[in-house]
Formats: structure tokens, sequence, C-alpha cells
């Protein structure tokens, strides 16, 4: 009861604070100069990232150096959620998994998911999606095999943390190897047009965009991948 | 239907302030599930369908399984 | 509509208030991240409202109809795509970040039996 | 017309989202709270749909697909965490 | 062979989920596909046979529709004037089941978790635990009679045999 | 026109049920009888209205729309029932939920 009281009053709060501001604010309907030019060139215009999808052209082309940036510091946090973990004895386990129906049911979400998320990843470049998401959407993949059979089920399936590692780091690789090419090829770093090709026999594959895409797609499936496998050995057994 | 982008987040309040009160975690890992819907559908009002998309998947799938998992490793209930 | 938008700004603000109270004075360290999930998550909300126009029927920034009529109809009812650019990297570290957070509690956990603040302050007494 | 409709039926099923709510609060038991919660989501998932329609824009479907997809992620860790203890195994 | 049926079911899924068959879609979806047949086909699919055979379909779709005509209404009926008027008699019983395969038993659990009224609440080889609104009976053969066995019926038809 | 009318048919109907699975949610005292009630509130209440979510927007030309709304609505069918079994499961083996008629407590599983 006590609780209700204090949420009206938040409620209250909330409301009087919203008639007191609503003669301060006024919705803006004009657009930034600097969105404009955005939505003006991304596909089209002279300052063209070749991509009709304008969030993953700033993502991966007009501020490519802030996602790159933003992927090491990514791969910090892994590596160091990793580095925590480091020599905690594994307990020996009976893999029992949960109830039979929940495992069908695992079966079937996980391979909807997989498809849902390379649709994701793959189109990243023309309708909404990318890297980020797809990879995020992979990693619910393994959770849920975790949930369902266990962790060794996965490891039994061939996706251990070595590997997961190894996926992880070829991702990262490729990304940064086709974000320094276009220095070799006497560009700038991180330059797409002029460098990658907008076109692919006719497929729109927006110059290097769908290639960061792809590769951050498995990277950031494989990190996350590797906190999960990390996070599902059980406790007690041997004290740490 | 800009208004109701404010509807969401006038319950998004009233559940932030349930989530701190809690004092079953795993009931307020339930709770910031809700709080997670609530925030996609004011993103959807808000026409940010990149976002929506990752957002989805961190808040629905990988946040509340990471919870669930922290909370089974250390206590339940916890003490005010 | 100033209304609305009067209250989606108190709205974000209390919600920044009360996650802020939670992070600062609930003593256990799993409400603790909880409470930082929905303080990111709120800071998202409120950079993406900076990009919002109130125009009728806003279209998202994706360019559907491959001509300059349609790069014209984006500029009339397009919202500004950079905050949500920028927002998307965030929501991805910030999982990142509570993972790291996450198994800093494990730990404690493991090695004190207790994830709750005003013991493991008296530990070394 | 369609509009007029949709306005009802945001009425009629944030009615019924809000007495779920009042049910994930109350709820006794913890598996009553977790029961509420998906069925908000489900809701969730239903009224971003009308949205897309609304917008008449097909990209803000395909968010709904992935709730109606992981609806039943938190149903299950619960379950395993309240029955086994653990949730790896 | 084992992959086959879930190549196919992953490129559906890939057009569907895109809405659009630009050569893109096609080129993206048929490496897709193939990547999830050969993760996942192991796993999902024991016999390609029987998951290529049409005829199991169109029973499939029979079912499926006579299930969200006929059966879902009469059950929601009850369940409605049950919330109305108030009276009910829970319980949990034990009924014997006779179909063997995994999918024939996951159909079976889902149909009688989505017929309202009734919930299964744990499934082995011999017995389904059924969550019963109205426990009309205690007796094995006449509950298996009232819950399940139309869908048995239909899963033996469409998964086995 | 027809397509729109049959799908806010579909639509009203879900309505309907979703409302009176929120009712019985309240009404009911005990978890068992509120996970009927729920049933009532996703079978009826939300995989119809998605069906009927399918059928506008293949009147209006959202072809992407149409397929992910049938896709989400199969989905409600298989993964709800997942979700119900799972709570159900929970609720009888760890004993959150006591009563009186019940043959699975006490059996052994796997």
């Amino acid at each position: 009861m006590k609780k209700l009281i204090t949420l009206s009053i938040i409620l209250l709060a909330v409301l009087a604070g919203a008639y007191y501001l609503s003669s301060y604010l006024a919705p803006r309907a004009e657009l930034n100069a600097l969105g404009e030019f955005y939505l003006r060139n991304s596909y089209f215009g002279e300052h063209s990232a070749g991509s009709p999808e304008v969030v993953t052209a700033i993502l991966w082309d007009y501020r490519g150096l802030d996602t790159y940036f933003e992927t090491a510091v990514l791969f910090m946090a892994i590596i160091s959620a990793v580095s925590i973990f480091r020599n905690i004895p594994s307990v020996s386990f009976h893999p029992r998994g949960f109830t039979n129906i929940t495992k069908t049911g695992v079966k079937i979400v996980g391979l909807i998911t997989f498809v849902a998320a390379a649709t994701t990843a793959f189109h990243g470049h023309i309708t909404p999606g990318g890297g980020f998401q797809g990879g995020s959407m992979l990693a619910v993949v393994p959770l849920l095999v975790i949930v369902g059979f266990s962790k060794k089920a996965l490891e039994k399936a061939g996706l251990n943390k070595e590997r997961a590692l190894v996926i992880r780091t070829i991702g990262l690789l490729t990304i940064a190897l086709a974000a320094f090419y276009p220095l070799l090829a006497g560009g700038r770093f991180m330059q797409n047009l002029s460098i990658y090709p907008k076109e692919l026999y006719g497929m729109l594959v927006s110059g290097s965009l769908s290639l960061f895409n792809m590769a951050e797609f498995l990277a950031v499936g494989a990190g996350f991948t590797i906190i999960f496998l990390l996070l599902s050995n059980p406790e007690g057994g041997s004290e740490a | 239907m800009f208004e109701l982008a404010a509807v969401f987040l006038l319950c998004a309040v009233a559940l932030s302030y349930l989530i701190v009160t809690e004092t079953d975690l795993l009931k307020a890992v339930a709770y910031s599930g809700v709080f997670g819907g609530l925030i996609l559908l004011t993103l959807y009002v808000l026409m940010a369908p990149d976002v929506i998309l990752a957002y989805v998947a961190i808040s629905v799938g990988l946040s509340t399984g990471l919870m669930v998992f922290v909370v089974s490793k250390t206590t339940r209930h916890e003490v005010v | 509509m100033t209304f609305a938008l009067a209250l989606i700004v108190s709205s974000i603000a209390a919600i920044i208030i009360i996650s802020l109270y939670g992070i600062a004075v609930r003593p256990n360290l799993v409400k603790k991240i909880i409470c930082l999930g929905i303080f990111s998550d709120i800071i998202n909300v409120a950079v993406i409202l900076l990009g919002y126009r109130a125009v009728k029927n806003p279209l998202p920034p994706v360019l559907t109809d491959y001509s300059q009529k349609g790069v014209e109809e984006l500029v009339r009812g397009a919202v500004d795509p950079l905050p949500q650019a920028l927002t998307i990297t965030a929501i991805v570290i910030g999982l990142a970040i509570t993972v790291l957070m996450a198994y800093g509690a494990i730990h404690i956990q493991r090695k004190y039996g207790t994830v709750d603040v005003r013991k493991l302050v008296r530990w070394e007494e | 017309m369609i509009e007029t409709a949709i306005y009802v039926l945001f009425a009629i099923y944030g009615l019924s989202g809000v007495l779920y709510f009042i049910r994930l609060i109350k709820g006794p038991t913890i598996v009553d709270s977790i029961l509420a919660a998906d069925c908000v989501s489900l809701d969730v998932a239903l009224i971003a749909l009308l949205l897309s329609i609304y917008y008449k824009n097909s990209f803000l479907a395909v968010g709904a697909l992935f709730l109606v997809l992981w609806a039943f992620i938190l149903d299950v860790f619960a379950a395993k965490y309240l029955t086994r203890g653990e949730v790896g195994t | 062979m084992r992959f086959l049926p879930v190549t196919l079911l992953a490129f559906i899924l890939y057009i569907i989920i895109t809405g659009s068959a630009t050569p893109y879609d096609i080129i993206t979806g048929a490496i897709t596909a193939v990547v999830a047949g050969l993760l996942f086909g192991r796993y999902l699919v024991k016999n390609p046979q029987k998951a290529l055979n049409p005829a199991r379909w169109v029973a499939m779709v029979a079912y499926f529709i006579k299930y969200i005509t006929v059966i879902e209404l009469k059950a929601h009926l009850d369940v409605i004037k049950r919330i109305i008027s108030g009276e009910t008699n829970p319980g949990i019983i034990k009924v014997p089941i006779t179909v063997k395969d995994e999918y024939a038993k996951f159909l079976v659990a889902n149909s009688i978790t989505n017929t309202p009224g009734t919930v299964t609440v744990y499934m082995d080889d011999e017995y389904a635990y059924v969550n019963w609104i109205d426990v009309k009976t205690r007796d094995p053969d006449e509950a298996r009679r009232e819950i399940l066995e139309e869908f048995e019926k239909h899963a033996k038809r469409i998964f086995e045999g | 026109m027809i397509l729109t009318v049959i799908g806010l048919i579909l639509l009203a109907i879900g309505a309907v049920c979703d409302l009176l699975g929120a009712i019985g949610i309240h009404r009911f005292n005990t978890f068992y009888l509120r996970l009927h009630a729920a049933t009532v509130g996703t079978v009826g209440g939300k995989f119809y209205p998605l069906l009927g979510v399918a059928f506008i927007a293949a009147e209006q030309g959202l072809w992407p729309v149409v397929g992910i709304s049938v896709l989400a609505a199969l989905l409600v069918l298989v993964t709800t029932p997942v979700g119900s079994h799972a709570l159900a499961y929970a609720a009888s083996k760890a004993r959150i939920v006591e009563m009186e008629l019940d043959e699975f407590r006490g059996e052994e599983d796997v």
C-alpha cells in the first residue's frame, strides 16, 4: 500500500512537471543541415555512400572511424570479461537438459532465429538491420541451445570456446583488412566507393558496407557466444 | 500517434519504480522484460527501425537470459 | 502535441532519477546492474527523441524509391538518421559492459559469498 | 475507416494489457508474474504490427516477429532455474 | 541427404522474412540455406524421405485448418463460459499416449496446450500429464478419449506410419 | 475491401478474446486456472488478430508485412505452448503452487 501511494505521488509529479514544461517546449519540424546532407547523399549525390539505408551508410562510411573504434571497445569488453574467467576449474556434471517438449521447441526456434539473423545481416545495406543487430540475434541461438539441452551438447556439436574465438578473430581481421586496403590502393582509411564497387553483377552491394556487415555479424555473434559459454559453467566443486 | 509514446513512457515510469523497489530479483527481471517492450513501442513511434532490431535482440533475447544466469549464480532475494 | 512532448521529457527525467536512485541506494549488486540497464535504455530513447521531427506521418530514414523524387520525399518526411546510428553501437556495447559487470558480481559471490554491498564493506573488519 | 478501427483496437488491447499488467504486479507467486509478462509481450508484438499498418510502412514490422519468436525465452529460463537451480546443465 | 529438407525450409523462410526475390536475395538465401542445412540438418531431421513426402504436408495442412476452426472454437466457448460463471474442477491427471516420433509428440503436446482448458505439464514416452480445467473422469482410457485421441490420430497420419 | 472486412472481423474477435482472457486472469484464483485463461488470451487473442493483420496488409499491398504476420501467427502456435508447459512444469515440480489432485507429483522424470 505504501508502494502505491509513492507511485501515485511520482506519477502526479511527472504530470505536473509536464504541465510546467509544456509552455517552454515546442516540437521541431525542420531537419538539421547535417541530417539533410546524409539523407540527400547516401544513395545519389556527390558524396554518395552507395546505400539506400542511411543509418548503415553513416555507421560504416561517413562515421566509419567511430564504428571502427567502437568495435575495438566491444572487443576489449569481451576480452576483459574472458580474462576474468580465465583460471576457473570446470566442474564435471551430467548433462540433462530440460523437458523433451522444450528441446523440440528449441530446435525449431533455433533454426528460424538463425535464418532471421542472417537475413538481417545480409540486407543491412538495403533494409533496416546490419552487422550489430544480426550478430546479437545470432547469439540467441547458442543461448537457446544452452538452456534447452546443456552446455555440453553445444560443445559436442562443435562450438566450443576456442572455435568461437577463431570465428571472432576471422571477423575482426576481415574488418581490419577491409578498412586498411584502401590505403594500399591509394585512397584514405575506410574509403568506400571508387575502391570497392557499388554494384556487383547488377546486384547492389554498396561497396564495402555489405562486407563490413557480414564480418561484424560473425564477430558480434561469436563474441557473445563465448560469454554465454563461460557463464554456463555450473557452480560448486573445487573452490577457485 | 505521437501521443502514444507519452502513454508508453508514463507506464515505463511506474514500471521503473516497481523494478527499483522489488525485492525478488527474478520478478525484477520479468519487470525489466516488460519495460523493454514499452521502450520498444516508444521506438516504434519515434521511427527508428534499426534501433528496434538491435534493441529487441538485446533486451528480449540476450539481457533476460544473462540476468537469469546471474540471479541463478548469486542470491535470488534481496535483503533490504 | 506540445503536452505530449513535455510528458515524454518529464517521464524520461523521472526514469533517469529513479534509476539513479536504484543504482545509488539499493544494496544488491545485481539490482544495481538491472538499474544500470534501465538507465542506458532511457538515455538511448532520449538521444533518439532529439532526432524526431513533428511532421505528419514521419518516415524512417531508409530510401525506398530509388529516384530523385524519392530523395525529396525522404528529405520532406524522414527523421534525423545520425542519433540512430550513434545509438546502435551504444546498445551493443552497453550489453558487453553489462556482461563485464555481471562477471564481476559473480566473482564477488564466489570469493565472499555475498553480493550485498553493506556486508562487503565490512568484510575486512 | 481503418484508422478509426485501429484507434478502437488500441484502446481495447491497451485495456487488456493494463489488466495483465496488474496481474504482473500483484501476482502472488513468481510464475503468475512471468505468465503475465509473456501475455504483455505478445500484446506488444500485436500493437507493433498494428502500428506498422497504421504508418503503412513495412520496415517496422520485422521487430514484432522477433518478439513473438523469443517470448518464451524468459519462461524457459525461469522454469529451469526454479526446478534445477542451475541454468547451464 | 539429411540436410535437404532443412535447406529447403530455410530458403523459404529467408524469402518470406525478406519479402522480395531479387537476385541478391536468392544468392544470399541459398548460401544461408546451405549453411543452415549443414549446421542444423543432423539434429532436426531423422528421416528425409518422410519429410519430403507431399502427402504428409497435405495431411498437416488439413489438420491445421480443422484445428484452428472447429476444435479451437469449441474449447474457447467452453472456457469463456467458465470464465464468466467461475465453476471449475481442476486437476493434473495421467493419460497414456501411443505416438513415438519426436515431432508427433511435440504436435500432440502443443495441440493439447493450445486448446484452452488443457495444459501439458510433462510428457515422457508412455504418459502425458495433463492439467485439466474440469476433471470429468480419472479413468485413463476415458480421459484419453476426451483429451487427445483426435490429436494422436492426426499426428500418426502426419508423422508416423 | 472484402479482405479488410475479414481482417477487421478477426481483429475484433481477437480483441474480445484478449479482454476475456485478461478478465479471466483476475477472476480465477490459482495459477493453473489462470494458465487456461491466458491460453484464451494467446490463441484467441493473438493468433487470430495476427492473421487479421495479414489480411489488412494484403489489401494495402504491404507484402512483407503479410509474410511476417502470417509467420508470427504460426510461431504463436509453436512458442507459447512451450512457455506455458515450462511454467506449469516448474510450478508443479518446484512445488510453487499446491494442488489437490496432482498425479504428476512424486513421479520421476528424466
